[in-house]
């Protein structure tokens, strides 16, 4: 019996259980496809008709958003979601497709938006009906979100929609984006709102999605164009000028430290999927031979492996202290790092590789004698994502520096 | 078998972690440090001993020395994550004191099964001691030792024995046929010389050691066995008072560089400062993580200690490096003056950074655990 | 014997580089290289080969590819810093062709003696040439090759032999008894079979080369002795194109970085991204001086050649490898896409980087030879 | 005959020659007393007075400032220093102890000073008979060189100055000080003028030097107090107002830019001095037995060592190729490298030297054991004086960003 098991609430305990029971009779079996390394990198509609199952199925057993009121489709449960993960993740099932929808949208939407709203677009949103994705960055926008110039136009009770999104990854599959507009020009913070806008529907009406290509050859981002599109001022969240405190709210849960605990499953192994971890390199050099010996005999790559691996260890070690007051001295001081250290470990992780591999790193996703598929050299080029996007490392350390260490404001 | 979430991190650990703070910044603030111990500043002095031993004392009272102390022989029998957070608050004072060397010797002769009660009960009752295990080369293979004991007497040199002057007893590691035995020797025993060490470190005191014919008794003759088990908890130990002096490093150079104006800004403004600043809280929360999790280890999941201790030493020595590095460096011109504090924290981490192992060595060891030896 | 100050990089080795920076900055803009080799983005394509061939047919009639042939043989006996010069530019162009492989089979042959004077010929005529002589394992020993040579004719598989689409001739390294022999053989030649590889860089091609009885006579069977000779000829060149790629990351940055606003400044006005591209330009420097200094030695010190020549290939890998980090990095967004140019010197340098031994085996061969072999 | 010898103007090549004959005769024999590591750390009397002597029979053979003009006590030679300084430093001579006078102070007051001034104050400097200091931080302008405020008040014909010196080496020995003062409090930096000082005439009238003890513990640095200390007009170098243009004058010398070559010897080899470099780490690892085995047979200490031994090598060859002009994009890009890249490499050769020593690391000058008479310990400490002291290495990045990459200022 696991530890935190063993902290389980009353009501933990018996959901627990009944996670357990419903996970052993209705965990999917192997994918009939290969599945991409993460729900943003989902390419085809059978990969995503797939993941979806699994979603809506976990969700009407009520394992998703179980949280939530019922009156907005979730189970009226108090801190069950952490158990339904720790449970989903334990039986190694897929990932949930709705990541967006899930860990950024619906607190957002909960919090900020009308009880009409909420209980019209939660509960198909838990479910996996509804993909939803995100409309922040700008070609102009990016460290410097709160430049984003896309603007909104009020017309009576409508508003009008003109402007140009970047880097809204599953937009190609999503019903709605949660979106950040300008809507005054004269105040850069206080002329920002937020909305929900049902893009599906107004696919060549006004929305444009186009697909963006990064670096490894894959496409999963896209640009979405909005041509005056017209949406109603119900969609809207909060009020108007209130868009960046609405913000932080998306991004305080995209990073874990929000109130309400996003559904998360995975975990599942297949074998045409590749985590970048210390544990998959640790396997990839005992497996390759490096100038006449294996590369795992070799001092250098032991110790840079080594290096990687306390690493590892010391940010989950993090998650785990994160719980312990005691032994904090400032509320957010860890849970600020994870993002920063994650991306900064997968890229170091993924560059060792690169190393042990040698000349063959040089081989692709093509390539029948590419060690591991060619698996690493496309994690290292995408680890550049993960320290470029949702906050670059350099915003991140500016974030650290100035809110926990205190230090003066760069900007 | 799987740790506690919490470490069993409670209640009682946290009292006695926030009191011990609180004591050493009543009692012993930096400016009374560095009076004490930073008196003589030429390079080629002799080792000094400058330590309050009065204020010792009350720590002695206080029942630190005997935390780790099997209750069977009158200790406090506490668990390692209690004694770790005692001693990231004496790291964070930078104390000078024989904590960590008692702590030592005192998880050593726990490991040393019933031959070791005697010491341990003098232990419980106050008595200080170090460990006298490491050769003239500072190998840190445990079977390494330039003492040798032969027909009921110890003959040789003990090197690095750390606050050897502030201790009563010393733990003697030498060889004995093919074997290691440890002895429990007084230091003001016949035939045992205390020859200081001028060190860089101001906090604390090194000697070696020189045995002439000193009788003494085994404690155990498996002492390879012994300092095995204790290891973990010592490199553990280490690393917690690395990771509260870069607290202390940390915390100071924030303050610094927040008052401190050059460009119409406060140094902290800039990034140059700012980002390294933050890679080293990176740093601290790392080791510190990391050293929660040995120590929990030791208490409750023996089987995966060493592996762990050496993840949390490994951190702690990088830690201590780029800490210490980069308080001088943002203090600036006045960092690199005998009167400002930095240095004193600069010199005690560069000492705890190579001592019991450098991040190399303990990045090796954990290789060949999570690898497995090179054939 | 010492080096020449200017490392006899005089009039004629100036005019050459200049004119080669003109050469592909008129002939061959970025924007016509990646319209060139980036049109399919499938991750999972096949290998392509695409190239300029008329533009590389220019560069032979200019006699770039005759230039480090002996003038016994119809070359121009051009040391190695004047190569190393066009070598940069070829670098900074990102430019398919088979220069560099060219370049290195000449190197092998002219340490051949008068059994590669054929073969040297027909370089000095325009052919061109690869070397094939790296196993499976790409170690980096000269002696390791999975070809033999037997009863006239060779038979195995040669890995990792760049540019192998493009050549005339290939190198092939062989096993000949206890020894390894050099042989020239014709791409076409029957029993010779190119297996492209699907490589991630774009602006070369690679391939394994499959021979079955392909019958061939031995330019030299004293092949290590020759490839030790030529190696720090070869790793200078690559070294050297490295130092230009890497300037055009720098170049490409800094230019974005200075019209790029965030936050009301340039991105380049921040120290998170202007000191990382300082340190990107003082990787390039030592790079770069480190490359000529090794060149020069080839030219005029040959008894420090492979050391110097270690110097700057484990230079020039650290080199690529930061440069190219931060040139996507800094690129933000748009320069983790597709369109952006920035991802063509990524991939052209994370090859380069790990070809012919990476920073950490070559600093490994450099310690053997300044402080010795480990016994 | 070196290559440089090679490409002598027939002027240098007889010069040359002489340099070379006088040497063989004159260089000194070794010193009575433990020499220090530089002129900067010149601690006693005896080391000054072995060091002077040598400096003033090299000047009497015209082997220093032999490129200033006769008038100012050179020799009117074009470009020979450089032959000077290979020789003396080829024979392996001692170095001189006026090193700020013959670097800074020369090159600024023949550039700036008036002729009378010049023809007073050269000679001595020349022959060392005077040694100089300079005058610039302070305990409130560090890297912002700027922001000094010891102020200069015009009564007269005389300044009277009032303020306080830091990091001024030498100054205990020390004749004369250049120094930057504010004399108007309007302008930043149009609001500074600079001066040459009497300063040793004016010991406990108006002039204290307080020395500073470094955190090796050694002294060399002081303070400079001014109360009230009156100098005449005709110390002033250039105009009122100028004194930030003559500063850089003084930086652009220091930093080995300037158009006279600074006078140097050195290179003798002496037990008790030890220098920062891979040579001496690689002798050490040669000599260290480490867990067992000669350090030197560790492969991450190789790794490390060879690291350091490349950025060396390096650092050399861009000394080398600066001279090149058809191997640089910028003409100054290679020469403002210097102080960051050799402080640097100084500090973690001086690192890596402490983790080859391991435990012994810890025993300092005072122990008969420490390994190298604890001079690494010693240089690691040192290091960062030289990392914060004329431009901290935070500037030098600044520098290098914005004069030669052309980024936007900083500040």
């Amino acid at each position: 019996m696991s530890e935190s098991a063993r902290q389980d609430t009353p009501e933990q305990a018996e959901f627990r259980q009944y996670c357990r029971q419903w996970l052993q009779h209705n965990k999917p079996g192997e994918p009939p496809v290969r599945l991409p390394l993460s729900p943003l990198e989902i390419m085809t509609t059978e990969q995503l008709a797939y993941l979806r199952a699994w979603q809506q199925s976990a969700y009407d057993a009520g394992l998703i958003g179980c949280d939530y009121p019922v009156a907005v489709g979730g189970r009226g449960r108090s801190d069950c979601q952490r158990v339904a993960n720790e449970e989903m993740i334990g039986a190694r099932t897929p990932f949930l497709p709705n990541v967006i929808g899930l860990g950024m949208a619906a607190p957002t939407v909960f919090y900020h938006g009308q009880a009409a709203l909420k209980e019209r677009v939660l509960p198909r949103l838990f479910s996996g009906e509804d993909i939803w994705c995100q409309g922040f960055s700008e070609p102009g926008a990016g460290s410097d979100l709160a430049s984003v110039q896309t603007f909104a136009e009020r017309k009576g009770d409508k508003w009008v929609i003109n402007g140009h999104k970047v880097w809204t990854s599953l937009a190609h599959f999503a019903e709605w984006m949660i979106i950040l507009l300008r809507t005054d020009r004269a105040h850069k913070y206080d002329g920002l709102s937020y909305f929900v806008v049902p893009i599906r529907a107004a696919l060549g009406k006004g929305v444009t999605v186009r697909p963006l290509i990064k670096i490894t050859g894959e496409t999963g981002f896209n640009e979405v164009i909005f041509e005056n599109l017209e949406v109603e001022d119900s969609y809207r969240l909060d009020e108007v000028g209130k868009g960046w405190q609405v913000a932080m709210t998306t991004l305080l849960h995209e990073r874990g430290a929000g109130e309400l605990k996003t559904p998360q499953s995975g975990g599942m192994k297949s074998k045409s999927t590749h985590a970048t971890n210390t544990a998959n390199l640790i396997e990839l050099a005992r497996t390759t031979v490096r100038n006449g010996q294996p590369a795992s005999d070799d001092p250098l790559l032991r110790d840079r492996i080594m290096q990687l691996v306390i690493r590892e260890t010391g940010l989950g070690q993090n998650q785990r202290r994160a719980r312990v007051s005691a032994l904090q001295d400032h509320p957010s001081r860890l849970l600020l790092q994870n993002k920063l250290l994650a991306s900064e470990i997968a890229q170091d992780t993924a560059a060792v590789a690169l190393e042990v591999e040698g000349a063959s790193a040089s081989l692709y996703l093509g390539d029948e004698n590419a060690p591991s598929g060619g698996q690493w050299p496309m994690a290292y080029m995408n680890s550049y994502g993960m320290t470029i996007a949702a906050g670059t490392s350099e915003v991140q350390r500016n974030i650290l520096g100035e809110r926990v260490l205190g230090l003066a404001k760069s900007k | 078998m799987s740790q506690p979430d919490n470490y069993n991190f409670g209640e009682e650990a946290a009292l006695l972690k926030d009191s011990a703070r609180k004591f050493f910044a009543d009692n012993f603030p930096t400016d009374k440090l560095h009076k004490m111990v930073a008196a003589d500043h030429n390079p080629e002095r002799l080792s000094a001993c400058a330590w309050d031993r009065p204020l010792w004392q009350k720590m002695v009272e206080l029942g630190w020395t005997a935390l780790a102390v099997p209750e069977s022989v009158g200790g406090l029998g506490m668990p390692v994550v209690v004694v770790a957070g005692l001693v990231e608050e004496l790291g964070r004072a930078a104390f000078p004191c024989p904590l960590l060397a008692t702590l030592n010797a005192t998880y050593t002769l726990a490991a040393c099964g019933t031959g070791a009660e005697a010491a341990l009960t003098e232990i419980a009752e106050g008595m200080t001691a170090s460990l006298a295990i490491t050769n003239r080369q500072a190998s840190w293979d445990l079977a390494a030792t330039d003492v040798q004991f032969a027909q009921g007497t110890l003959n040789g040199t003990a090197w690095f024995v750390q606050d050897a002057r502030k201790v009563d007893r010393l733990l003697v590691s030498a060889r004995i046929g093919s074997g290691l035995g440890l002895y429990w020797v007084a230091t003001d025993a016949a035939g045992v010389t205390i020859l200081p060490d001028a060190i860089v470190d101001l906090t604390r005191d090194q000697a070696h050691v020189r045995f002439d014919n000193v009788s003494a008794e085994a404690v155990t003759n498996s002492g390879v066995a012994a300092l095995q088990q204790a290891m973990p908890a010592i490199w553990t130990l280490l690393a917690s008072d690395i990771v509260g002096a870069a607290e202390w490093q940390l915390q100071t150079t924030v303050d610094y560089v927040n008052t401190r104006q050059q460009f119409d800004h406060p140094l902290g403004y800039f990034q140059a400062v700012k980002h390294p600043l933050v890679d080293v809280m990176i740093l601290i929360d790392q080791c510190k993580s990391l050293v929660y999790n040995a120590a929990c280890a030791v208490d409750t999941q023996p089987s995966r200690a060493a592996e762990f201790a050496h993840m949390a030493k490994a951190s702690a020595s990088e830690t201590a490096a780029y800490a210490s590095g980069r308080s001088v460096q943002y203090h600036g011109g006045i960092g690199f003056t005998w009167e400002c504090f930095v240095h004193l924290y600069f010199k005690r981490q560069k000492h705890s950074q190579l001592l019991w192992g450098d991040a190399a060595w303990h990045r090796a060891q954990l290789a060949n655990i999570l690898i497995g030896k090179v054939a």
